[in-house]
């Protein structure tokens, strides 16, 4: 998803990308609860039949499905932030907080978007500078990363 | 060919026969050999009943179900033209096929709860049999008669079905479904069976009874049956229970009650003789004539009818260490029993054990030449 | 990532995989001592006494039940194993003794265990046991009979239809069982 | 774990690379297309290896009398049969079309853990072969059923921690494929793909996902439990130490009564797949067909019981598993009333999947009303553990969930691929399968009602009249299958170029019909378009 904006105190011009998530985290919540409930009932169940070897099963799998669950929303929970000033660009990448930041002359910086030659893959886009290279919105879909493109070719020519 | 050729015409004969067959009958061809028997006793008749009720209500859901789909099938193609139509739900129809096949399972299930409550009012028995499920024959113990025998495959049936036994299945009489000895119970007395198993679980089944249960080692069930008219009936273990889970089936003979007395008071006449027999001398035919007849109902479901064993599983008794070493041994395993082998003390009694062990000695080119005497078992032990 | 870098991983991820796999293969050594450790400590050891204190209970002398016995020798264990006697009719609340007899008939000596089981299952609870040889490990001498009595009262607040109950016991061979564990 | 968090996330740097070539390309691969094939394919092979075994077993039921092998044999292909049918071949099959389809159809690029699943993936080989090495262990394979039930599973040779370790095994294969599927349906929809838009098939590989989860790990206990009776000296099953046999009955059907629905839902969501497309018209109670689905679901949790009438329960517990078995009858009827009306007043053609899609709904059908009948506990007192049961779940398995996958390779393999399969064969293979099966299985049920008990080698000559029919039946069904399998090689190898809709008018009813066919390496790189998927249903 591509998210832009100025920010309210600076004028400055921000870009937010995230991947597609369709769960948030308190929904993964709730259906952790949920899965938990059921299953420690189950295992619940048979452990009072005596057969407590049960609840070890259930106790790992449900550590997993969390696991899982879990992986896959800080993967969706990833983010990268364009932020374009005066003479300025800076991209910062991270899951929460930025870990990464590069930073590149606005009136030098190169935008390249190199299409796969094998048809039905995707594309690549990059801001260049002095051997630097920065890959953005490698998680978004083809038609979003298109829009990026279009709308940070219009930014950084804006001069 | 000609084998496929008999099983075609035997196919058609039982066909033949149920377009035929003009009353429901437990045995041979009819109805019979299509449908559940309609039984001999008061639960069998209410659970074929109840079989039949559910049965037809199956049919006519099935002819409304499958009559719509022919319809359809027939005059909704498009290469009738029809232009199809864009419909996608219906509540009120939703609704009222939610709620009519619930209706009907209510008018199923007040039957069948009538007859389960019948099925498991074992109270005022006139008499119990205690049924032990063994790897692979039947104990039964007469608990008020104090009769107590086991009950396995007959000789004939076993020996035909021997893997590569070259005798027609066809020939034996009642092939599987005959057994050395049968239960026998008076007609028109109600019968508690108790049910238990000494190694696996076993199932009591005698189709005609209406009703199979489990014989579980270490629990007892139960169940009861109340035989309307004297005959055999036959059945078979219905519980996955090993190797020759197939080969351990159940005669119940039915008797009048007079008859019934005078089987028990012959049967417990021949416990004392049994006891008298063990002190005779016997001659080595007369052993190992004997001696064959255990041999085939005792041991010749794993040793082999020909004494050669599985390779492997069963040791073969053919030129095996044991027939032809010391008595002392070949007694030691056949009354103790070890590992799989179980231990025949109580099982068999002295001639019988002195027969066998005869028969194993003398019998497979085993030329041992000794004759083992009741006497001689007795003294062992 | 870089060749090296990659390479480094991959052997890291070799030993833990290693060390894993040898754990693994020294849990299944050390689960049975650790069971064994476990269960005494939690005093499940399937040796459960399930004998009751005799308590004082109201006999109601109007009823009768019909209570049958029943013996089972499970497997090829060589034990002559009865009771002393088939039926008997009994008043709820009354406390009877009834002694069974089983005998050793081999020449080594056995260990077994009875275990109870009563038909229609749902009387169980009612069928109390204040003394009871069921449970516990039995040792028979080789040849010797022994007698061992169960005394038990049945519930006066068992369902008033209640005609017949059926008490079973199977006497299993413990013996065997500690020989397949030893092989 | 921290490498394979790393690595799950550097997976996705691989995007622009195509696929790896040769070998590797299927031991590595993490690609939902490829593990999708992969677990077909293995699906397949089972599916032969296990009807090889139903052969030996019809083989030596052709006539009585034993002919070709040991009752003790017989037992290991009874045993074999069954684990290698339901494990090895329909569950991966499923397996398969999920990982096939389900990213196609809420338009994701790919599943969410693509590591996790090759893993998932390559674990049922080696769980394959060593069950199959069983059989050539001191005392065989297993030889108890596929229940394995004690004691008598206890008397299995060295084959018992083998059995068990695979079910392990194959226990965790199926958790991690369900909780991938379950995360990635959660979390991976297109924007716009609410649940209520999912496709069926989709709902009910969610829910069987669902009950997976929720009773593996009940599975797995019992094995283990059968393990440490036999090796370690506890009682859990053994009476002898104040265990109870009927216990392991319980804790296996509360496992194997869910299990059961595994193997059938998802081909609830194909045939409600094809039933729409070759009626043109859209599936009639959508959203009945969830709470039906859900309900099912739900039910098969508490009726586990009325596998085991005949252990002496309560006559309470019996009473209740009858009502509750009883009332699983309502929403399946829901279900096939819903076909139905589908199919009513549509404008239908009889291609391949269509054909087996009428089959199911007949033939399975057939199957639910024996199961009707089996739920009244009296009746069912007389069919336990006869071939009526037989018949019974062979109907609901054969005609069910193998034609359902008939159906649904029939349906998606030009999509896969992207040529059209040989129409000719596929009708020849429909006709063949679909009378033989009926020869193999109807006579069954006479003879079980007649009083043959199920798990036999060998019968009372009054049975071999409809047993030598049902296994003239097995063969001509066994040898159709041959026909199946060239018509995927075929397909695979060329033939008529097939279109992105390849159905008439089948882009209404799903997303996997706007990519084309075949469909790229990496699905939805490009994001369906709202309107398609406001478009649905």
């Amino acid at each position: 998803m591509v998210e832009s904006g100025h920010d309210e105190d600076t004028g400055e011009k921000t870009i937010v990308l995230k991947p597609n998530g369709s769960l948030s985290r308190r929904q993964a919540w709730l259906l952790l609860g949920i899965c938990g409930l059921l299953m420690g009932l189950v295992a619940g169940f048979c452990a009072a039949l005596g057969a407590w070897l049960v609840l070890p099963f259930s106790g790992l799998e449900w550590i997993l499905l969390a696991f899982c669950l879990h992986l896959s929303i800080r993967q969706s929970q990833e983010r990268e932030v364009i932020t374009i000033t005066g003479d300025l660009v800076r991209v910062e990448k991270g899951w929460g907080s930025p870990l990464q930041t590069y930073k590149f002359q606005r009136a030098w910086v190169m935008l390249d978007c190199i299409q796969s030659p094998i048809r039905g893959h995707p594309s690549r886009l990059t801001l260049r500078l002095h051997g630097k290279e920065v890959e953005l919105g490698r998680f978004l879909v083809e038609s979003e990363r298109q829009v990026l493109a279009r709308e940070l070719k219009y930014l950084l020519s804006l001069g | 060919m000609k084998k496929t050729l008999q099983l075609l015409a035997g196919f058609w004969s039982v066909l033949w026969g149920v377009a035929n067959a003009e009353t429901g009958s437990g045995t041979g061809v009819g109805w019979g050999a299509l449908n559940l028997p309609a039984g001999v006793t008061p639960d069998s008749h209410d659970i074929h009943d109840l079989h039949m009720t559910i049965l037809w209500i199956c049919v006519g859901i099935g002819i409304l179900v499958y009559g719509i789909l022919v319809y359809s099938l027939i005059h909704h193609r498009k290469s009738k033209g029809v232009v199809p139509a864009t419909f996608h739900e219906n509540t009120k129809l939703e609704i009222v096929w939610t709620i009519i096949p619930f209706l009907i399972l209510i008018a199923m299930a007040i039957p069948a709860t009538k007859v389960m409550i019948k099925v498991y009012d074992t109270s005022a028995s006139d008499m119990t049999i205690k049924v032990t499920g063994y790897q692979w024959k039947w104990r039964y113990t007469y608990l008020d008669e104090g009769i107590d025998f086991f009950s396995s495959l007959d000789a004939k049936s076993n020996e035909a079905r021997q893997l590569g036994s070259k005798i027609d299945p066809a020939t034996v009489e009642h092939y599987l479904l005959n057994v050395d000895k049968p239960l026998v119970i008076p007609a028109n007395k109600k019968i508690r069976i108790l049910l238990t198993a000494a190694d696996v679980l076993h199932a009591w089944w005698v189709p005609e009874f209406g009703w199979k249960k489990d014989a579980i080692p270490g629990f007892i069930t139960d169940g009861w049956i109340k035989v309307e008219k004297p005959g055999i009936y036959r059945g078979q273990c219905a519980e996955l229970c090993g190797r020759d889970h197939g080969f351990m089936p159940i005669v119940v003979v039915v008797k009048t009650e007079d008859e019934y007395k005078q089987w028990v008071a012959a049967e417990k006449a021949k416990q004392e003789v049994g006891k008298v027999d063990a002190s005779k001398p016997l001659t080595l035919d007369e052993l190992t004539a004997k001696g064959k007849e255990v041999y085939a109902s005792n041991c010749a479901a794993c040793h082999g009818a020909e004494g050669d064993g599985v390779p492997g599983v069963f040791p073969a008794i053919k030129g095996s260490k044991v027939a032809l070493g010391p008595l002392a041994d070949h007694l030691k395993l056949v009354l103790h029993g070890k590992a799989a082998m179980p231990a025949f003390k109580d099982q068999l009694n002295d001639v019988e054990i002195a027969a066998v062990v005869t028969y194993q000695r003398n019998g497979f080119g085993n030329k041992k030449g000794d004759s083992i005497q009741p006497a001689d078992i007795q003294a062992y032990k | 990532m870089d060749d090296k870098e990659l390479h480094k991983a991959n052997a890291r991820l070799v030993w833990r995989m290693v060390v894993i796999a040898l754990l693994m293969f020294g849990l299944g050594f050390a689960i049975a001592p650790y069971y064994d450790a476990v269960c005494n400590y939690f005093g499940i050891s399937g040796r459960v006494k399930e004998a009751t204190a005799e308590q004082a209970l109201k006999v109601d002398e109007s009823r009768e039940i019909s209570l049958e016995f029943v013996t089972v020798v499970n497997g090829q264990m060589p034990l002559r194993f009865r009771a002393e006697t088939g039926k008997l009719k009994i008043h709820p609340g009354q406390y009877y003794t009834v002694n069974f007899y089983a005998e050793n008939t081999s020449d080594k000596k056995l260990v077994g265990r009875a275990i109870p089981s009563i038909s229609p299952a749902w009387t169980s609870s009612f069928l109390k046991k204040a003394e009871c040889f069921c449970f516990s490990e039995q040792e028979f001498e080789p040849h010797k009979e022994r007698k061992m009595p169960v005394r038990f009262v049945v519930d006066p607040t068992i369902q008033a239809d209640t005609k017949e109950m059926t008490l079973s016991y199977t006497f299993f061979d413990i013996n065997e069982k500690t020989q397949t564990i030893k092989n | 774990m921290s490498v394979a968090t790393h690595d799950d996330i550097h997976a996705h740097d691989h995007h622009d690379h195509g696929p790896a070539k040769g070998f590797m390309r299927w031991v590595t691969t993490t690609n939902h297309k490829d593990i999708g094939t992969l677990y077909l394919i293995t699906g397949l092979i089972m599916f032969f290896v296990g009807g090889a075994m139903a052969l030996v077993i019809r083989a030596e039921l052709f006539e009585p009398g034993l002919q070709y092998v040991d009752p003790h044999f017989f037992n290991q292909m009874t045993t074999l049969h069954a684990l290698i049918m339901v494990f090895g071949a329909v569950m991966p099959a499923f397996a398969g079309l999920a990982n096939w389809m389900i990213p196609m159809m809420i338009g994701a690029p790919d599943m969410a853990l693509p590591r996790m699943n090759n893993w998932s993936f390559w674990l049922l080989p080696f769980a394959f072969v060593m069950l199959s090495s069983t059989l050539f262990m001191d005392g065989g394979a297993a030889a108890a059923g596929w229940t394995l039930y004690p004691p008598l599973v206890l008397q299995t040779g060295n084959a018992l921690p083998f059995t068990v370790f695979t079910v392990h095994i194959l226990g965790m294969s199926s958790i991690m494929a369900a909780i991938n599927i379950i995360v990635t349906v959660f979390n991976m929809r297109a924007p716009g793909m609410t649940m209520m838009k999912l496709p069926l098939f989709v709902w009910t590989w969610v829910i069987t996902a669902f009950l997976l989860i929720a009773v593996m790990p009940v599975f797995a206990g019992a094995v283990t439990m059968l393990l440490t009776d036999k090796y370690f000296g506890t009682s859990f099953f053994n009476a002898a130490g104040g265990g109870d046999p009927v216990l392991y009955q319980h804790l296996f059907w509360f496992f194997g009564h869910p299990e059961v629905y595994i193997l059938i839902l998802p081909s609830f969501g194909i045939i409600s797949s094809i039933i729409p497309t070759f009626s043109r018209k859209p599936l009639f109670g959508y959203a009945s067909m969830v709470y039906a689905t859900a309900s099912i679901g739900l039910l098969s949790f508490i009726v586990w019981a009325h596998h085991q009438y005949t252990v002496g329960m309560p006559l309470a517990g019996e009473l209740y598993f009858t009502y509750a078995t009883m009332l699983i009858a309502v929403p399946t009827g829901v279900k096939v009333f819903n076909w139905l009306a589908t199919m009513w007043k549509g404008a239908m053609t009889f291609e391949t999947p269509m054909l087996y899609a009428i089959a199911f709904v007949v033939l399975f059908t057939m199957g639910g009303f024996t199961g009707l009948m089996m739920s009244i506990s009296p009746a069912d007192l007389q069919y336990h553990d006869t071939y009526f049961i037989v018949a019974h779940f062979h109907y609901v398995l054969v005609p069910g969930a193998v034609f359902a996958l008939f159906a649904a390779t029939y349906y998606w393999l030009p999509k896969w691929t992207g040529h059209m399969y040989d129409e000719k064969l596929g009708k020849l293979h429909f006709w063949l399968t679909t009378i033989s099966v009926n020869i193999c299985f109807f006579p069954q049920h006479f003879v079980g009602l007649a009083g043959m008990p199920r798990r036999i080698p060998d019968y009372a000559v009054q049975f071999a009249e409809f047993n030598a029919m049902s296994s003239v039946g097995a063969f001509v069904f066994g040898f159709s299958q041959l026909i199946f399998a060239y018509v995927i090689y075929k397909a695979i190898k060329g033939g008529e170029k097939a279109t992105s809709e390849v159905w008439e008018g089948a882009e209404a009813h799903g997303l996997e019909w706007h990519l084309p066919s075949p469909p790229p390496y990496h699905s939805w790189t490009e994001a369906p378009d709202q309107s398609l998927i406001s478009e649905l249903h």
